[in-house]
């Protein structure tokens, strides 16, 4: 191309002759047309393989009228496999103290050992199941026991009726490292990492929780902790989407080292432990679980 | 870049109707003592480019390179995808399959080769070279028809413009022209 | 037989009837006669007529396409079990096609046989233009041919380079390597010829274009050496170069492990059968060719004689191939060759396919043995056209037939073209003229500065 | 006979022809960097969301797990998108008259999920699992970057296939202890680069074999992550 | 070409008489060598078959390639060939000498030794059953009868009519000959292919007669074309020693020749590894144990001698025009290929014997087993060969003084004759 643009200096300019604009025009149609068969390229463009018809998890569907393409259980089904016969387990309470509370749990479990709907996704539903339908923030499913506001039960109310007293299966060091982990997790954002209440979210102006080494707390069922974390107490939201059961029982036997841990007077800590101990109450982290409070630890 | 020494005219050339006579004038240029010159036919005469003294070819030894190059590159590119790279499992043949990379061991050596001929082929004639100064001369366009021509350079230290042009008259030219620059 | 290996001075020209180049011509003459050719304004009415028809199909081609890639390889006939079918016959075939091109050329040169002169340009440029139908095939049987690109080996984001191991990537090295050095090939023989051009030429353009593609050749004499010497030396590397390419072709089939496909004689029956393919379409173009274009001086009987013995010579050995297939698959006493053999040639439901084939690629080609027949340019061009049908045939029997009726008889199918097989086919068969008509038109369709080298009285005359 | 060229083609006929090599080399690296870059990966690329949350306030400054609302990244392929009674557990009684969540606060009145941008997006033919990689010590920070210092958040790797691969051709290079895969701020220097540093490659054997991570073959087979 | 210049060159290009010597010696050397032969063949019945079969397939191939090189000439033409042409029929003229030294490998397949279907416990598998309609005796020594039928008749009519020409004065009957042996060529060319693709079968291919491989024919006729144009350079360089024919081969023949024989020994790489590929790449039960027998163990290493002596090392030599040009090296490149061929031919059927059971003491031999039987089997290999050899040779050299060393009527030997000055 150079070439020709050399020349055409060199002659003088021969083609000046014709009018420019046709030459122009017509040369443009022809490249033009020269670049048509380049235009299947632009088939190139799709992206079958990239976006395949087919939901991706949270992905938005025009198919119901709530957008989302995941569904929610069908109302008053169980899956095969998760019908849940254990109600100590998935409640807390003994099948036989069934009811009862001001706010008794909705869940079904009470009438002992039957079924629980899938739809009050509320103790039973396994994690990695919750995690795919609570998926688009389905709020409508989840259980808030109590005003979610305020109006805090008053501090005389009584715990769980027919709560449980002991776990439901052995607590090993293996659960108690668990709990703690999940504690660090989820509880320990208002609770503090030593259960004082006094967490980040409480500084950030959160209600303020009872000091979990309060003597009420200290002597209150197992049962009754699991119905907290189950179904929420007072400012506190329920956890049951985000803890599943065993992990619930795993916190609250952590909960019981914790209360153990501050409670336990220097003497029957044993000789080899006692320098061990780290500071107690009130120099809280929130760093999350990786400063381990091992120490704090009870065997 | 020596503008001051560069002579006037860029030859002398001398046009011959026939393959004989342009490679015996050739060799009498030659045995005169001229060294820079250049004679040109419209097709391969080998006699006429041992004439003005082209003797030795490195255009073998470029395509042997490539050859080389391209055998090497080939099987090493193989060898290294295959087994360093991503060592897949395919048909639970060996990870180094050297039967399966000899065919296109084989191509890249004839690829490499050949690209060497003939890029080696331009390179050494200098081409593409699209000006040349016998481009000037009116009649060289039948250089590529049935014409054949010689031409003495002026750089040659023997050239002498009458001189020169004299003696190419005495080999029995039909005509000598001047080539400019 | 095939060629023969002599040296020009042992050519018997004086009892040959057919010279190479009929007598009277001289370096003005075929220069002139030759580059008229392309520089003549007047183009004959059949050029534009054969372009027009050939310019339509291929017209057709390009609109098979843009539905194929628009819409995907669900429009071709193609279907388990039969997953290769007419994109792989066709690749086959006009990659066969396009050996006789570089062999005439390549081969012929390294024997010193004086008679490629006239035909190896066409024939190069039919090897060019051969393979470029070929490649579409592949090209688009991968489904997105916009990522053809992924077939090399180039750095990626996907740190993933192709399986080296697979018959299909040394097909792309091998095509690839193939085109490009053909086309190299083709281009450095032209230059002189271009230097031709735009000496004579006219028009301004055209010296231009002519001048540019001439890359200022001169010829000079060390030019002229060193010329020589590349051309040799390509031609040498181009020899092995063609039948690596329809061995890698073969390789395809053979390395599976299909009845049918998985036989050793596959790389030679496949190189012979391209050849043989070749020359036949040769032949096809050449005989309408010298008659238009009156160059019966420069293409004479004796080309035409020659291609008929290497096609009778490839043919057999074809022909030996199909026996040997044959043979082996009883002999082996595998349940799984018998079946084929019998379901091939007999039982099947393709068996007609078969019959054709040996009745178009064996049988009929026989007639070559008769002098006559080889001396007669009109049955030469009948048997030519049978050939190229039955090589296609050929390619039906291997791929489909071995295909149609795979291990599992759950499977079994069996194969129906749509119309946008056909309308590809022929497409590429008008894309191809459509390309040879160009360059006919265009270049010089016969090597000038080569026939130059042939004319008595070409070489010095040594005294003493 | 005239003089076709000007002089001056001589010098361009030989750059056209010669230097084309070099063109083509400096078109496919070019090319091939274009692929690399953010501007095609769309890595580093903050997205709007349609609540202005930010990871850097809860994470960084606040110290909220990843689980916290990340709840299934153990269990599940998923990590899991908290719903809107997360935002609410804590936002019932804090800033719960800030115009800034007042799409979450519809969210909760509407039931209808906040429609979130997409961030991290693999094509449909990669199967992922976040949970396996969990399980195995590979930090979130590995593969999200540091995310609580993300005001928004941007995907910090081009998520291009040989940048998966980096990892499963050498797991070692980038495995942590499993109690450190949360831990955002897991030498920070190492995240996304390449750690090839004789201490971590040491701990990562050892954690390899402790966890028990496949070896390469397996790792890279076409089928761990095409399925 | 005058009437007394005919005469004259008659006598020039008679064989000069070491030829004759060269018999002699040979003939000494094969009977010393089968005398050997048949003492080792009593301690090592499997040793000596196998190194018997390998010579005889040697020898054979230099015998029937001479007839392809033969035909292949008289199609295309070429001073090459003129050249060249004697020695080659001389070489097929020998096949009387081959067809009498087939009766021990008759006998071998009679008495069970050689091939495997002729064992009854053998031939009862299935798959050989199959193939009972073919393989066996009667048909398969009618089907050698019938080759050598056919090879004679090829050698025989083109020997004849070669020798006619020499004595035609008149142009047209040479002319008219010329054509005979052309129009024979032909169809020979075709027969030569069909005979020996079946010989390949019936006398190597079913020693393991549960492998097949569709390519062996052409494997093995492009082994012996390379056989024969080997042992023609080596007799053209040998008889050129003498002053009088010395200006008779050229450096351009040898050029010619030496490009040919770079053709085959690419032709013979290129279908060994076609199969090799499609084989391994198939790696099928039925096929692949053919190449495991030969791959590993002692014999991985005579593969890999293969590949370089018998296509790599002549290939690189062969590559340089000078050494083609020059007598001396070209006949050291023909020399190793002769050599590398009987490699090959070991490589290729030495193993299946050893495979066969009824081998029990060979097996043993061959694995180091016993050490007088092992050492014998090592010499037999070699000098089985040089036994056939010694009686090939000797007649050879007969057939070769027996007419001039030009065929005086070849319209090109003039041309091939010619000083070629200028030319290259």
């Amino acid at each position: 191309m150079s070439n020709i643009k050399n020349q055409g200096k060199g002659e003088g300019g021969k083609a000046k002759g014709k009018p420019l604009r046709t030459r122009f025009a017509s040369g443009r149609v022809f490249f033009t047309l020269c670049l048509l068969p380049f235009t299947f390229y632009l088939s190139g463009c799709r992206q079958d393989m990239q976006d395949q018809p087919r939901y991706e998890v949270y992905e938005p569907s025009k198919s119901f009228s709530d957008g989302q393409s995941s569904r929610p259980y069908v109302e008053g089904t169980v899956a095969r496999g998760y019908r849940d016969v254990n109600t100590a387990y998935y409640t807390g309470r003994n099948a036989t103290g069934a009811g009862g509370g001001a706010a008794g749990p909705p869940s079904g479990g009470a009438g002992g050992g039957g079924l629980t709907p899938l739809t009050s996704v509320s103790a039973n539903a396994p994690n990695a199941q919750g995690a795919t339908t609570g998926g688009t923030q389905t709020g409508g499913d989840v259980n808030v026991r109590g005003n979610v506001a305020g109006n805090v039960p008053g501090a005389g109310q009584t715990g769980t009726p027919g709560g449980v007293n002991e776990f439901p299966f052995a607590i090993t060091a293996k659960e108690l490292d668990r709990g703690e982990e999940r504690f660090n997790i989820y509880c320990a954002m208002c609770h503090g990492q030593t259960g004082y209440g006094d967490g980040m979210i409480v500084r950030r102006g959160f209600r303020r929780p009872p000091s979990l080494h309060d003597d009420r707390l200290r002597n209150e069922t197992l049962g009754h902790f699991f119905d907290v974390i189950t179904n929420g107490w007072g400012a506190m939201p329920d956890y049951s989407e985000q803890i599943p059961p065993r992990d619930r029982w795993a916190i609250i036997a952590y909960i019981r080292a914790l209360q153990l841990s501050q409670n336990t007077p220097a003497a029957e800590v044993p000789e080899n432990l006692r320098n061990q101990r780290k500071p107690g109450p009130g120099t809280p982290t929130t760093q999350g679980g990786h400063q381990g409070t091992g120490g704090e630890r009870t065997p | 870049m020596r503008k001051p020494t560069r002579p006037a005219i860029y030859g002398v050339m001398a046009e011959f109707d026939n393959p004989t006579d342009v490679v015996a004038a050739t060799r009498r240029a030659h045995e005169e003592g001229y060294r820079n010159m250049d004679a040109y036919s419209p097709y391969p005469i080998e006699a006429l480019s041992e004439a003005v003294g082209h003797h030795k070819e490195r255009l073998p030894l470029i395509v042997l390179i490539g050859g080389i190059v391209g055998l090497i590159g080939g099987y090493a590119l193989q060898y290294y995808v295959s087994v360093i790279n991503y060592p897949l499992n395919v048909g639970g043949k060996p990870l180094h399959s050297w039967p399966a990379f000899i065919p296109i061991t084989f191509e890249t050596t004839v690829l490499g080769a050949a690209m060497a001929a003939i890029f080696g082929m331009l390179a050494l004639n200098g081409l593409p070279e699209p000006y040349h100064p016998v481009f000037n001369v009116p009649n060289f366009a039948l250089a590529s028809r049935d014409r054949f021509f010689l031409v003495i350079e002026a750089r040659d230290p023997k050239f002498d413009r009458e001189a020169t042009t004299g003696f190419l008259r005495s080999l029995g030219a039909q005509e000598v022209a001047d080539v400019e620059h | 037989m095939a060629s023969r290996v002599d040296e020009p001075h042992d050519d018997l020209i004086h009892v040959t009837p057919n010279p190479v180049i009929e007598p009277g011509h001289t370096a003005a003459s075929v220069t002139d006669k030759i580059s008229a050719l392309v520089l003549k304004r007047k183009t004959p009415l059949a050029w534009y007529i054969g372009f027009f028809i050939s310019f339509s199909l291929a017209n057709v081609l390009m609109f098979t396409i843009a539905y194929l890639v628009t819409t995907g390889i669900g429009i071709w006939g193609n279907n388990w079990p039969v997953g290769w079918a007419f994109d792989i016959i066709n690749f086959v075939w006009w990659i066969g096609i396009g050996h006789a091109g570089t062999l005439i050329s390549a081969i012929l040169l390294l024997l010193r046989q004086e008679w490629r002169t006239s035909i190896n340009r066409f024939a190069e440029a039919m090897t060019l233009f051969a393979v470029a139908c070929a490649g579409l095939f592949p090209l688009l049987h991968t489904g997105r041919p916009w990522l053809a690109y992924w077939m090399l080996p180039y750095p990626n984001t996907m740190n993933i380079y192709p399986q080296f191991r697979s018959p299909l990537m040394w097909d792309v090295f091998a095509v690839s390597t193939y085109a490009s050095v053909s086309a190299l090939f083709w281009y450095v023989g032209l230059i002189p010829d271009f230097a031709t051009l735009r000496d004579r030429a006219k028009n301004r353009a055209f010296k231009v274009v002519y001048g540019m593609l001439a890359l200022g050749w001169r010829g000079s004499a060390r030019h002229w050496h060193r010329y020589e010497t590349a051309y040799l030396l390509l031609a040498g590397l181009a020899t092995p170069l063609v039948l690596s390419v329809h061995t890698i072709v073969s390789f395809d089939f053979a390395v599976s492990q299909l009845p049918g496909w998985h036989a050793t004689i596959f790389p030679p029956y496949f190189v012979a059968g391209a050849i043989y393919a070749g020359f036949a379409m040769v032949l096809l173009l050449t005989i309408p060719l010298r008659k238009f274009y009156g160059l019966e001086d420069f293409i004479t009987l004796r080309h035409l004689r020659n291609s008929a013995k290497i096609m009778l010579a490839t043919g057999l050995i074809v022909g030996y191939g199909y026996m040997m297939e044959a043979f082996m698959a009883w002999y082996s006493a595998s349940e799984y060759e018998g079946f084929m053999l019998k379901n091939r040639i007999w039982t099947g439901p393709y068996w007609w396919a078969y019959a054709l084939l040996l009745i178009t690629n064996i049988i009929i080609p026989q007639i070559l043995w008769s002098k006559r027949a080889r001396h007669n340019t009109a049955i030469l061009f009948i048997v030519s056209l049978i050939i190229s049908v039955g090589m296609w045939l050929e390619r039906f029997v291997i791929i489909v037939t071995s295909l149609h009726r795979d291990f599992l008889p759950s499977s079994w199918a069996m194969y129906r073209p749509t119309i946008f097989d056909w309308s590809m086919f022929i497409g590429t068969i008008g894309l191809f003229f459509t390309l040879l008509l160009l360059f006919i038109r265009f270049l010089p369709a016969i090597s000038i500065f080569e026939m130059r080298t042939i004319l008595p009285g070409a070489a010095p005359k040594e005294e003493g | 006979m005239p003089q076709i060229f000007h002089r001056s083609t001589n010098t361009l006929a030989k750059l056209s022809i010669f230097g084309s090599i070099f063109v083509l080399l400096f078109v496919t690296w070019a090319v091939a960097e274009i692929n690399r870059s953010s501007w095609n990966t769309g890595a580093f690329d903050e997205r709007e969301q349609p609540v202005q949350f930010s990871h850097k306030h809860h994470t960084g400054d606040d110290g909220i797990d990843c689980r916290y609302c990340h709840t299934s990244v153990e269990v599940s392929s998923n990590a899991g998108l908290p719903p809107t009674k997360t935002c609410m557990n804590c936002h019932s009684q804090l800033w719960s008259d800030s115009p800034y969540l007042e799409p979450v606060r519809a969210s909760w009145k509407e039931n209808k999920p906040i429609e979130w941008t997409r961030v991290h997006d693999l094509p449909d033919y990669v199967y992922f699992n976040h949970s396996i990689h969990v399980a195995k010590g590979v930090g979130c920070s590995s593969c999200h970057g540091r995310v609580d210092e993300m005001p928004l958040v941007y995907q910090a790797a081009s998520l291009q296939m040989e940048w998966c691969l980096e990892c499963h051709r050498e797991p070692e290079r980038y495995l942590r202890p499993k109690s450190e895969v949360f831990n955002m701020d897991w030498q920070q220097e190492n995240a996304l680069a390449e750690n090839k540093t004789a201490e971590q490659l040491a701990r990562g054997r050892q954690l390899k074999a402790e966890y028990k991570v496949r070896p390469r073959a397996i790792l890279e087979s076409c089928s761990t992550c095409h399925r | 070409m005058s009437a007394e210049a005919a005469a004259d060159t008659k006598t020039t290009y008679n064989a000069p008489s070491s030829v004759g010597q060269l018999g002699g010696r040979a003939l000494v050397a094969g009977v010393v060598a089968l005398v050997l032969c048949v003492v080792g063949a009593f301690v090592n019945p499997a040793g000596f078959w196998r190194a018997y079969l390998v010579g005889y397939v040697f020898w054979t191939g230099v015998s029937v390639g001479s007839l392809a090189i033969i035909m292949l000439h008289h199609l295309s033409g070429g001073g090459w060939g003129v050249v060249i042409r004697r020695p080659l029929e001389a070489a097929a003229r020998t096949l009387p000498v081959m067809a009498i030294l087939f009766l021990p490998i008759a006998f071998a397949v009679f008495t069970h030794r050689l091939y495997p279907w002729t064992v009854p416990e053998e031939a009862d598998l299935e798959i050989i059953k199959h193939k009972a309609i073919y393989l066996n005796i009667p048909f398969f020594l009618g089907r050698t009868v019938f080759y050598f039928a056919m090879w004679f008749m090829l050698s025989y009519f083109l020997s004849k009519w070669s020798l006619a020409q020499d004595s035609a004065d008149d142009p047209r009957e040479r002319r008219r000959l010329k054509d005979r042996l052309q129009n024979l060529s032909g169809p020979g060319i075709l027969l030569f292919g069909l005979t020996v693709t079946f010989a390949a079968v019936d006398w190597v291919m079913s020693l393991e007669p549960e492998w097949f491989s569709t390519i062996y024919g052409l494997l093995i006729m492009v082994g012996w074309g390379l056989t024969s144009l080997a042992f023609a350079i080596v007799t053209t360089v040998v008889i050129s020693k003498d002053e009088r024919l010395a200006h008779v081969y050229q450096p351009r023949h040898f050029h010619d020749h030496g490009k040919l024989l770079l053709a085959f020994v690419m032709l013979w790489a290129y279908f060994s590894f076609s199969q090799f590929l499609i084989i391994w790449s198939g790696n099928l039960p039925e096929e692949i144990p053919w190449y495991m027998r030969r791959l590993f163990g002692g014999w991985g290493y005579v593969a890999v001698a293969l590949v370089i002596g018998h296509f790599a090392l002549p290939f690189v030599l062969l590559l340089s025009r000078e050494r083609k040009r020059r007598a001396r090296s070209l006949v050291v490149v023909a020399l190793l290929v002769l050599m590398m061929r009987v490699v090959d031919l070991f490589w290729t059927i030495a193993p299946s014997v050893l495979a066969m059971p009824h081998h029990g003491g060979g097996a043993d031999a061959a694995h180091g087993g016993g050490g007088m039987a092992d050492v014998v089997a090592y010499v037999l290999n070699f000098i089985t060969p040089i036994a056939i050899g010694g009686f090939w040779l000797w007649w050879y050299a007969r057939e070769l003084a027996s007419r001039p060393l030009l065929p005086l009527g070849d319209q090109g030997l003039e041309d091939a004759l010619a000083d070629a000055n200028g030319h290259h």
